[in-house]
């Protein structure tokens, strides 16, 4: 039997969110930010992950004002505050787009994908969007 | 270490779904191709070496019904690739520890 | 096994909701458990009863209602991402009910597998 | 000059609508005319006048319907789209209506550009 | 001034449909066809263009019997009988798939991408989705 | 033979849009990237040499309001790409004949 097969409050799984879509142009990247803040809050293991286009979720410097749309990005910053410290992204998604980690706006820990797959298989639960 | 299935549904042709997914997925692993992602298993395809790369350590899986919609079940698909039906699809989840979409 | 389900997209434009329909019939056959399938993104227009199809296609919001209330499952609406896409209570399709994210995070938790069915 | 406007997809999940909205607002501005927007596939969504957003968030629908009523723009939304997904007079935005397919094909012939919005 | 700026009936213009999406994992093929029929009617220069995935739209031996969604395959044969008659495939995209035109369900006219875009590059109307 | 310009919105490191694009636009076309398909103007990203072999026979735009949204503003884009407001962006519709969207 697992652990989380127990019933009682010391039930902990592991969730990871993955976020592979850029921002703005759909609203995947907001919604799946909605998702975290709210799990931030049932005591589980919380990590969140941003690959591919994911990245730009969290680049610096963005500014929606021409667009009509809400800058969201300085929410990300609030997951510290919620207390969701593992934050992976993925190296080889920041190589092939030019960027690295001073682009983004939050402290991340940058994986390759191996380590990153390594983390990926220790899950309880994975949400993407 | 937990087993994982991975579900592509999503036509490699179109977008980088399945490039991702190979790419992270752990050796032993299982993936199971849906909707438009069953183009994958097209053997004649030029997709068909990305997948074909994989098969010594990933187990892939093609859903029946969506190959038959798509008109491919006069097509030949890679070898070695089992084709499940929803219940095969239930099956795989229940045997495997995660299901991981790559949306 | 328990089994819960998490719908990102509407019916129609995707093969989403779809495929997470057969799979939830499938995973009923083998008798599995499905208490709760969640609607989320634009999935909340899964449970807009206005729905129309054709006479000759599948009607989605019709079927999940049925299948849910044959097998006791409770279809859960996203509140937030319902109302950005105007789904309320006077079009929700009777079966269906609205409520909070917190219900998707316990759908993780109580159940032995999560199934995420998307764009 | 005459422009025409398809959206293809709903408020929210897709950048389409917004950007099919500034477009309008950017083309009027420069003297054109806008004469008819045709809401097509999810797009039929943008006409949902139940849609609520955060307080601090843009309102599609309003803003179309806003823009629309401003300038005399036709908002046409596909009686065949919207039948399946649920959109009926009874949630229609005052100045949205609903028609055929014609009217696409229509505003390809009658405007000298027609410019399409989607996923 | 251009033929398409002067009034009256005789006001024909060049609509092309491009389709490059896969049946059934989204309703976009679907719903161009519908677009298609209705135009049709109007008298105007109808044709219809299936490159990347849309080659799939008229693939032979659908059957969707098992994911319950209808099979409008045939309806695509009924393009001709609507007078629409200009159906292009573009050679790279078959190609790609591993597919020749004996896979289609209608006769077409297969041309290499050099080819089309000439045509693309000649109508007054496009509309993809 | 008609102006065309060609409207790309999709990312091309997710889409295949802006290479079918790139593959049927004419020599002297136009192409504006918007919402997603900016990335596809960074100078320093994987896709750039994509873009930068038809620079010399296709004429690229930007949408800037786009480029901002998504942070791109400290960003370097491709030499030679013109960044249009939506005012600029109804321009290019105005002066091609034909606008064609790559969805």
């Amino acid at each position: 039997m697992e652990p989380w097969e127990e019933d009682g409050p010391e039930v902990v799984k592991r969730f990871m969110y993955v976020n592979r879509k850029a921002p703005y142009g759909t609203i995947y990247a907001l919604e799946c930010l909605e998702v975290v803040l709210i799990a931030a809050a049932f005591d589980q293991d919380v990590s969140v992950v941003f690959a591919d286009d994911g990245v730009f979720q969290i680049k610096k410097n963005q500014d929606t004002t021409a667009i009509g749309m809400k800058n969201f990005s300085n929410t990300y910053r609030a997951l510290d505050d919620y207390d969701v410290e593992k934050i992976y992204v993925e190296q080889e998604s920041l190589d092939a787009r030019g960027l690295t980690a001073d682009d983004l706006i939050i402290p991340v820990e940058v994986l390759n994908a191996e380590s990153l797959s390594e983390i990926m298989a220790q899950q309880d639960v994975v949400i993407s969007s | 270490m937990t087993t994982m299935l991975h579900l592509v549904n999503k036509s490699p042709f179109e977008r980088n779904n399945l490039d991702s997914c190979l790419r992270l997925a752990k050796s032993g692993s299982a993936v199971l191709l849906l909707e438009d992602g069953v183009f994958a298993a097209m053997n004649n395809a030029a997709y068909a070496d990305a997948v074909k790369g994989r098969m010594g350590d990933l187990k892939f899986y093609v859903l029946g019904p969506d190959v038959s919609a798509r008109g491919l079940d006069d097509t030949p698909l890679i070898d070695g690739i089992n084709v499940v039906d929803y219940g095969g699809f239930v099956d795989l989840v229940a045997e495997h520890d995660v299901a991981q979409s790559w949306l | 096994m328990k089994i819960g389900i998490l719908v990102n997209e509407g019916p129609f434009t995707h093969q989403a909701s779809d495929s997470a329909y057969r799979f939830a019939e499938a995973a009923i056959a083998k008798g599995h458990e499905v208490a709760r399938v969640f609607f989320y993104n634009d999935g909340v227009n899964n449970s807009n009863k206005l729905s129309e199809p054709q006479s000759d296609d599948r009607n989605l919001v019709a079927l999940w209602a049925a299948l849910g209330k044959e097998h006791g499952i409770d279809l859960v609406v996203c509140i937030a991402a319902a109302l950005r896409r105007g789904i309320k209570e006077e079009v929700l399709k009777d079966g269906f009910r609205i409520s909070g994210l917190g219900q998707l995070v316990e759908a993780g938790i109580e159940n032995d597998r999560l199934v995420v069915f998307g764009d």
